[in-house]
């Protein structure tokens, strides 16, 4: 029989975490015999939709993507929809005005993330329950999706406790360089000493962890970091005692798309929502952990 | 021709700024003037608004404080800014100093962690960076492209060469020399600083030594006039292109030590544009011919420092864009002699 | 400086179509215009003279709203009027030529006169909005120029002709604008003959339809032979304002510089002071021509470019001034492009001192010992933004290598030189040289080329907008170069369609006509009229 | 025979050339696309590059024209977020009806380009820096809306964006239509209009522009003004495309704009080209994209590497074949 055939849109690849689940996918397909259609869309939404476009055009079997924002998905998936290709979401999710658009998601859910490094920080301050903790943030890109999300998660978390205070939050677009930089500004504020950073992503804590380190201050214990993503950096920081815990954000959804492929174009019945295993991920097990990293 | 309408005779209106700065000598007529005084406000607010900004305290045996930060993270920029200005003089532009950035910077530091000697990996970057200098060039000045489209080309392209080196991995490097370049101290100051001043007291020297600059200024206002004068003006547009990849280069090394890694993905995204901001900050006309190397640093200085000033008060990342625009009006029109004479006119009523 | 209340010249109607009293103009540092007034009567041409930097353009550009006036009043048929631009001025019935061409070069010729006030195709309603008409536009514009014997493709773009072709355009356009008051700043600077003559004969019959012209220019010829009253500059005043016929050329040059009245102050005014002397030919040469047995310094032979240049020979001798006559459009700019290596030549070939040499780029030739100063100084000559210093030392510069840059002593000692030899009118040798007038720009392009002392100096229209003074020195000054010791002096090749001059310097002439070569003449051989019939090609 | 030699001769020499290689080559990648790839040459991928670009394309018209006057505009990609973000808040929010939201959208780009256009007129700043304010300005008014993005699902605005026009077999968005009515309007007003000419005569040269009469200032500030429209109207159709308004949208496509303009034979530094070149510009960008999506194998590097290489050999093969016929020709 032909192969199946798979187009995949890419949001772009900007971050090693990015990489990685690009990396999964195209393995996977080709470990699976699965002919893969791979479109970079360098961030930009259009491109994304010129992709899907193309792949209805070349009549693929099935479309996967990874959006590189919520909305704006109804047409072009109406197109889809009109040339009997089935659709499925992977790491993000997309907001439609009729959901059956897209068969399933399959990803992490980023508010989650931001929940699970707030109960990290929250188990963390019955450690000393009277002190006051002072948290700065390092926000991704600004209006990105996990920028938001991994604020608000973090955020309705940590409101339950009164002695965890956000003081400043700017944003360090997902860069090391940008981390660094703003950690550096952030340290040099003596109006507050600074506790807690929380990290949207495992590079801009690396950064910052160079501008604390930079600053004569230990990053680790004169500053708790919290970061997410767990890629092989913050692991190895981890285990040099400079980063306190990551929260996974798994990008090797490969296998799990591959198999989801067959089944969707097979008629299987599918789960509208495939959630991927993510751990929380604290130093005390980094050393362990280290070697099983693909990433 | 266009760039040398400004003072044109026919020229009324802008004929004027330039002889004013020429009869009034004095400090008030000086064109580095203003984007000083726009640099100085901005430190002003900083005083008012930041507690202990100027604050230096000795760490680890060097200089430690706001001031000294903003210095380090400008140093990039500067070289950017140095290298753009040359090329902005002879009327052209370089969108590419960000991807020669990634490259050099991303060639270095993976040679680095693959271990090969120091010298080796900054050679190796900085000959990446001549290769690129030398692409421009050749496209600019041997094949007549257009400056925007031919480093346009590069500028898409050269990023992705420099995934390609890393895998789109970010390589972190763990070998203490490498970082001496960008985050080291000498005598007590950022190392980035030594390098930026080297660079510019070449640079300044070859303007003043030679008739480079005098060239440059030529071609960059009267092309068609030069070539009949006997200037060579291909190899002159060529090598401006070739220097301004160098000093992209060169930042592209600074900024791979100071974060200690190859990050091909991020390292000098959008970096051509606050270049070419700087450049204009500091009085550059993109319409070629005028430039001040001493300007362009300011125009650095003031970008970095408003960055700065940005994170340290707290303001919301999502109001930045408002503010760094505000401000680049702001500044902009502050040298502008046409909104002067305005507000004198309002003044005066 | 009151201006003679009645003169008999003067037209019929005593109100002024427009009036200009206690015009002030200052730049920083450079006083332009004080107390200036002017007067111009509708029915007449009415020349502005004055040296270079007395303020003529400057004028101009006050009295079209270029500039604002520091002072002063402006009145149009009686009615006060202030323009804040030309396009208010055009309004207002001012039709403007300035000096430099002021015309777009990406657009094609029928545009360029046209454009702001195109034909359209009265689409019924639309009316002043309906598409423009390119076809009947196309169509005028041939006929416009066809009047003025230019018969050129007029959808080409205007940078495909050369600058004299580019002044009969703006001039075409400027005629074309229907007004009360028509400006014409030094027109007939790059014009030969003929054409002067075409332009005059509109500007008569304009004249004839009561229309107030407005004229400059440094050819005492041309104003005696057009105006009806002149009004004298000197030093950003008005010296007086004068009939034509009361005012003979040397009291009009006395006026011009300053001098009392009766003294001789040269050649051109003392030549024609004669104005009985029947020959105007009567130039005795004040020198002795370039030894002939000497070997040419340069050899040309079969020399060409497709649609530009057919194949001409030339030989020029160090210590001989050749001159090189034609109509417009004969080739002579395209000529010295070629020797000069500017444009590349694609038959013949190019010896130095024998030496067979292929020029590639201007480079080649200036370091084969040649020199070129363009006709066109706008754009191939005046590198605006930069100094008068900086503007002089620049093809020397280039000569000497970059590597070097002169010692700033060096640079001043010979900006300083040039400007006192040359007169050039500069408030400083730091002047950034676009601040200049018209004339001294073109000094201190000549100075740019004689800093580099080369042993051929092309001179392409070198005295384009020099004033009547000026000139005479300036070219006595160039053929004394050439005419020294010997023979080791400068060969100078140059090229004017200004006839009385090349007669006066050259030792030899050559003729080109349609772009090919028309005969070679020595000194002597050739009057004025004989000369004019050669160019325009009645047999040599 | 010879008369097809001559007329040959005379496309080469005339003005257009660039513009006409401009769009041989686009054929060329075509073929070739068609040659290599299965589905490639069909109806509804050529419709597609146009549905695709619609947005791009009114920008580049705009662009266009501010490129002929010698000036740059770097804002119209975020002043194109800044519309949809308007737009989508005026409609979710605000629930103003969509007509009136339209209007208003437009109104403001025009607002913002003459604004610019004024700073660069009055103040003579250059193009570059004022556009380039206006870019992070644009963009930060976004986010001062919303940072999250706004899904619009006011009815007029998703008909408008599901609804399929069909022609030649296959379908074309509204948008699309829209967009090709600019392109024809903006030929029009730049060939058929005092205004379209005076932008020309500032490109060649703004002082003789002056110096004829034109009216320079108003034509400026009008250019940038046009400029700003169609950055809001590509805006609009970009939120029929999108149904969202987003602070993100549309980032980097000032460089896009301007990379279509100036491969459709337009000269930077001014005066030179037509605005009919943006359309072979943008499709020759979209060309590309499709190329790479049918392709499907690249990498994300590898991506990025090949639109510079496609680019590269476009434009070098453009300037030589221009520069060998100018060189002949003269
Ligand atoms: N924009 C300006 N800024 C400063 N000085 C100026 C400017 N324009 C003209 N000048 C000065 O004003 C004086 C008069 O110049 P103007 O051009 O009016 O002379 P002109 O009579 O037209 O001379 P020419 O015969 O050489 O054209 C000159 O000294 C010139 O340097
Ligand atoms: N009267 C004319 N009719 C048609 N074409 C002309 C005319 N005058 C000039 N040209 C064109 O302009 C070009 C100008 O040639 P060139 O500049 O070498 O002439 P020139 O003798 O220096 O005349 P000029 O006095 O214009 O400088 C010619 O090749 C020709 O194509
Ligand atoms: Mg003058
Ligand atoms: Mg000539």
């Amino acid at each position: 029989a032909q192969p199946l055939v798979m187009g995949f849109s890419q949001v772009g690849a900007e971050s090693e975490w990015r990489t990685a689940n690009t990396a999964s996918i195209k393995d996977a397909a080709k470990k699976d015999g699965i002919t893969l259609k791979f479109a970079d869309a360098q961030q930009k939404q259009e491109n994304q939709v010129k992709a899907l476009r193309s792949f209805i055009a070349q009549k693929v079997d099935v479309i996967a993507f990874s959006p590189v924002v919520e909305s704006g998905w109804d047409t072009v998936l109406r197109e889809a929809r009109a040339a009997k290709i089935p659709v499925i979401l992977t790491d993000r999710a997309v907001s439609v005005s009729d959901p059956s658009l897209y068969v399933t998601f399959i990803g992490s859910d980023f508010v989650e993330e931001g929940r699970k490094a707030g109960r990290w920080l929250l188990d963390f301050a019955k450690k000393a329950p009277n002190a006051e903790l002072n948290i700065v943030e390092l926000q991704g890109t600004v209006g990105s999706a996990p920028a938001i999300d991994r604020k608000k998660g973090f955020e309705e978390i940590i409101a339950s406790n009164p002695k965890l205070k956000l003081s400043r939050s700017q944003s360090g677009d997902f860069t090391r360089a940008k981390g660094k930089e703003v950690m550096e500004a952030f340290l040099k504020a003596k109006d507050k000493k600074i506790d807690v950073l929380y990290a949207h992503n495992d590079d801009m804590a690396i950064g910052a962890i160079q501008a604390i380190e930079e600053a004569g201050l230990k990053p680790g214990k004169d500053i708790i970091i919290i970061s997410i993503d767990g890629v092989k950096g913050a692991f190895e920081a981890m285990v040099a005692g400079k980063l306190n815990v990551t929260v996974e954000c798994n990008p090797l959804l490969g296998p799990q798309l591959m198999q989801l492929a067959r089944d969707v174009v097979a008629g299987k019945p599918v789960a509208r929502r495939i959630t991927t295993t993510e751990g929380v991920f604290p130093a005390e097990v980094a050393a362990k952990e280290l070697p099983n990293r693909r990433y | 021709m266009h760039a040398a309408l400004p003072t044109s005779p026919s020229s009324p209106a802008a004929g004027t700024p330039m002889l004013s700065t020429r009869f009034s000598q004095g400090l008030m007529g000086h064109p580095l003037l203003r984007p000083l005084a726009a640099l100085a406000l901005l430190l002003l607010i900083d005083l008012c608004f930041i507690p202990g900004f100027f604050r230096l305290e000795i760490k680890d045996s060097h200089l430690y404080g706001s001031v000294i930060d903003i210095l380090n993270r400008a140093a990039p920029l500067m070289l950017a800014a140095l290298g753009m200005t040359l090329v902005i003089a002879t009327r052209g532009i370089d969108v590419s100093v960000g991807a020669v950035v990634a490259i050099s910077g991303t060639l270095a530091a993976l040679l680095v962690s693959s271990h090969a000697s120091l010298a080796l990996a900054l050679a190796a970057g900085m000959g990446a960076a001549l290769l690129c200098g030398t692409w421009n060039g050749a496209l600019v000045a041997g094949l007549g492209l257009q400056p925007i489209i031919a480093t346009l080309i590069l500028m898409v392209a050269g990023r992705g060469l420099a995934q390609l080196l890393t895998d789109g991995q970010i390589i972190t490097v763990y070998d203490p020399p490498f970082f001496y370049l960008g985050g080291g101290y000498l005598l007590g100051l950022p190392v980035a600083l030594f390098v930026v001043t080297a660079m510019f007291s070449l640079t300044a020297w070859l303007m003043r030594k030679t008739a480079l600059g005098l060239f440059i200024q030529a071609v960059g206002i009267n092309p068609v006039a030069s070539r009949l004068a006997g200037i060579r003006t291909a190899a002159l547009i060529f090598f401006v292109y070739v220097f301004c990849s160098a000093c992209a280069g060169l930042a592209g090394l600074l900024i791979a030590s100071n974060i200690k890694s190859a990050d091909a993905n991020n390292a000098g995204l959008l970096l051509e544009l606050d270049a070419i901001l700087a450049v204009t900050l500091g009085g550059g006309s993109l319409a070629g011919g005028k430039f001040s190397l001493a300007g362009s640093f300011i125009g650095a200085l003031i970008i970095q420092t408003l960055t700065y000033t940005i994170y340290a008060l707290g303001v919301p990342p999502e109001v930045n864009m408002v503010v760094k625009a505000s401000v680049v009006f702001v500044v902009c029109l502050s040298q502008s002699a046409e909104f002067k004479q305005l507000w004198r006119r309002l003044g005066s009523r | 400086m009151t201006p003679s209340q009645a003169h008999p010249g003067q037209p019929q109607t005593n109100t002024p179509v427009l009036a200009l009293s206690g015009i002030h103009k200052s730049f920083p540092g450079v006083k332009a215009l004080s107390n200036v007034s002017l007067r111009l009567f509708p029915g007449e041409v009415h020349t502005l003279m004055g040296q270079n930097g007395a303020g003529k353009s400057t004028l101009i550009k006050v009295l079209t709203g270029l500039y604002t006036p520091d002072a002063g009043h402006m009145m149009l048929d009686g009615q006060a009027i202030s323009p804040h631009s030309t396009e208010d001025a055009q309004h207002l019935g001012i039709s403007t030529v300035y000096q430099e061409v002021n015309l777009c070069p990406n657009l094609s010729v029928a545009e360029n006169i046209f454009i702001g006030r195109y034909p359209r195709h009265s689409a019924g309603l639309l009316g002043k909005f309906g598409p423009i008409a390119w076809a009947r536009m196309q169509a005028q514009a041939r006929r416009l120029l066809a009047d003025m014997d230019i018969h050129i493709d007029v959808k080409a773009p205007l940078s495909s002709y050369s600058l004299s072709i580019q002044q009969m355009v703006a001039i075409a356009r400027a005629l074309n604008i229907s007004a009360k008051v028509l400006i014409l700043d030094e027109p007939t600077s790059s014009l030969d003959e003929a054409a002067v003559q075409l332009l005059f004969r509109v500007l008569r019959q304009l004249r004839g339809q009561g229309m107030a012209i407005l004229f400059v220019t440094h050819f005492l010829e041309q104003t005696y032979a057009i105006s009806d009253r002149i009004t004298v500059m000197r030093n950003g005043e008005t010296e007086g304002e004068y009939p034509c016929a009361e005012l003979n050329r040397l009291a009009l040059v006395n006026k011009m510089v300053g001098a009392p009245d009766h003294v001789t102050t040269g050649r051109a005014a003392t030549a024609t002071a004669a104005e009985t002397t029947a020959s105007p030919l009567a130039i005795t040469p004040p020198h002795h021509a370039g030894r002939p047995q000497a070997a040419p310094f340069l050899q040309a032979q079969g020399l060409g470019r497709a649609a530009a240049l057919q194949g001409i020979d030339l030989s020029i001798r160090r210590g001989e001034v050749l001159g090189l006559c034609g109509l417009l459009g004969s080739g002579r700019t395209e000529t010295a492009r070629l020797l000069f290596g500017a444009d590349v030549a694609d038959s013949g070939s190019i010896a130095v001192k024998g030496t067979v040499q292929s020029f590639k780029s201007p480079r080649d030739a200036i370091a084969a010992g040649i020199g070129f100063c363009s006709e066109d100084r706008k754009h191939e000559g005046a590198v605006l933004a930069l100094s008068v210093r900086e503007n002089i030392i620049l093809a020397l510069q280039a000569r000497s290598g970059m590597a070097r840059a002169l010692p700033m002593q060096r640079q001043r000692a010979l900006a300083e030189d040039f400007v006192q030899r040359l007169g050039i009118k500069t408030p400083d040798i730091d002047t950034p040289i676009g601040l200049l007038s018209g004339g001294n720009q073109q000094k201190a392009l000549l100075a740019r080329w004689l800093a580099t002392d080369p042993q051929l100096l092309i001179l392409d229209e070198p005295t384009r907008g020099i004033d009547v003074r000026a000139k005479e020195e300036i070219m006595d000054y160039v053929t004394a170069l050439s005419h020294t010791s010997e023979g080791q002096g400068m060969a100078i090749l140059f090229i004017s369609s200004e006839l009385p001059e090349v007669l006066h310097c050259s030792d030899r002439l050559m003729v080109l006509r349609d772009r090919k070569a028309g005969g070679e003449f020595g000194r002597g051989e050739l009057d004025e009229r004989r000369l004019l019939e050669v160019i325009a090609g009645a047999s040599a | 025979m010879p008369t097809l030699l001559k007329s040959l001769h005379r496309l080469s020499t005339a003005p257009a050339f660039t513009a006409w290689v401009a769009l041989a080559l686009m054929l060329l990648l075509f073929a070739t696309g068609a040659a290599s790839y299965a589905g490639f040459a069909s109806v509804q991928v050529m419709l597609n590059l146009l549905i695709d670009n619609a947005f791009l394309l009114v920008i580049a018209v705009g662009m266009s024209l501010v490129i002929l006057s010698g000036g740059i505009d770097l804002s119209v990609g975020s002043v194109l977020a800044l519309s949809t973000m308007v737009a989508a808040w005026l409609l979710q929010t605000a629930h103003w009806p969509p007509q009136a939201v339209m209007v208003a959208v437009l109104l403001m780009g025009a607002l913002f380009g003459a604004a610019q256009g004024a700073l660069i007129h009055f103040f003579k700043l250059q193009p570059f820096i004022v556009t380039l304010a206006g870019m992070f300005l644009a963009r930060g008014l976004c986010y001062l809306i919303s940072i999250n993005s706004i899904t619009i699902d006011e009815p007029m605005f998703v008909a408008l964006s599901q609804t399929q026009l069909s022609v030649f077999g296959g379908f074309v968005s509204p948008g699309a239509v829209i967009a090709v009515l600019v392109l024809v309007a903006g030929v029009w007003l730049a060939h058929w209009t005092a205004f379209g000419r005076a932008v020309y005569a500032i490109g060649g040269n703004e002082q003789s522009a002056l110096m004829m009469g034109l009216p320079v200032g108003r034509t400026k500030v009008l250019i940038y003004a046009f400029s700003g429209v169609c950055a809001a109207l590509a805006g609009l159709l970009f939120s029929f495309y999108m149904l969202s308004g987003y602070g993100l949208h549309a980032q980097g496509t000032e460089l896009d704009a301007i990379a279509a303009v100036v491969i459709g034979g337009t000269m930077l530094s001014g005066g030179y080209g037509y605005v009919a070149g943006a359309l072979s510009g943008v499709l020759t960008l979209g060309l590309i994209q499709t190329l790479i999506a049918f392709d499907g194998s690249l990498s994300s590097w590898w991506t990025k590497i090949f639109i510079g290489g496609l680019l590269f050999v476009f434009c070098v093969v453009q300037r030589l074949l221009s520069r060998s016929t100018t060189a002949a020709a003269a």
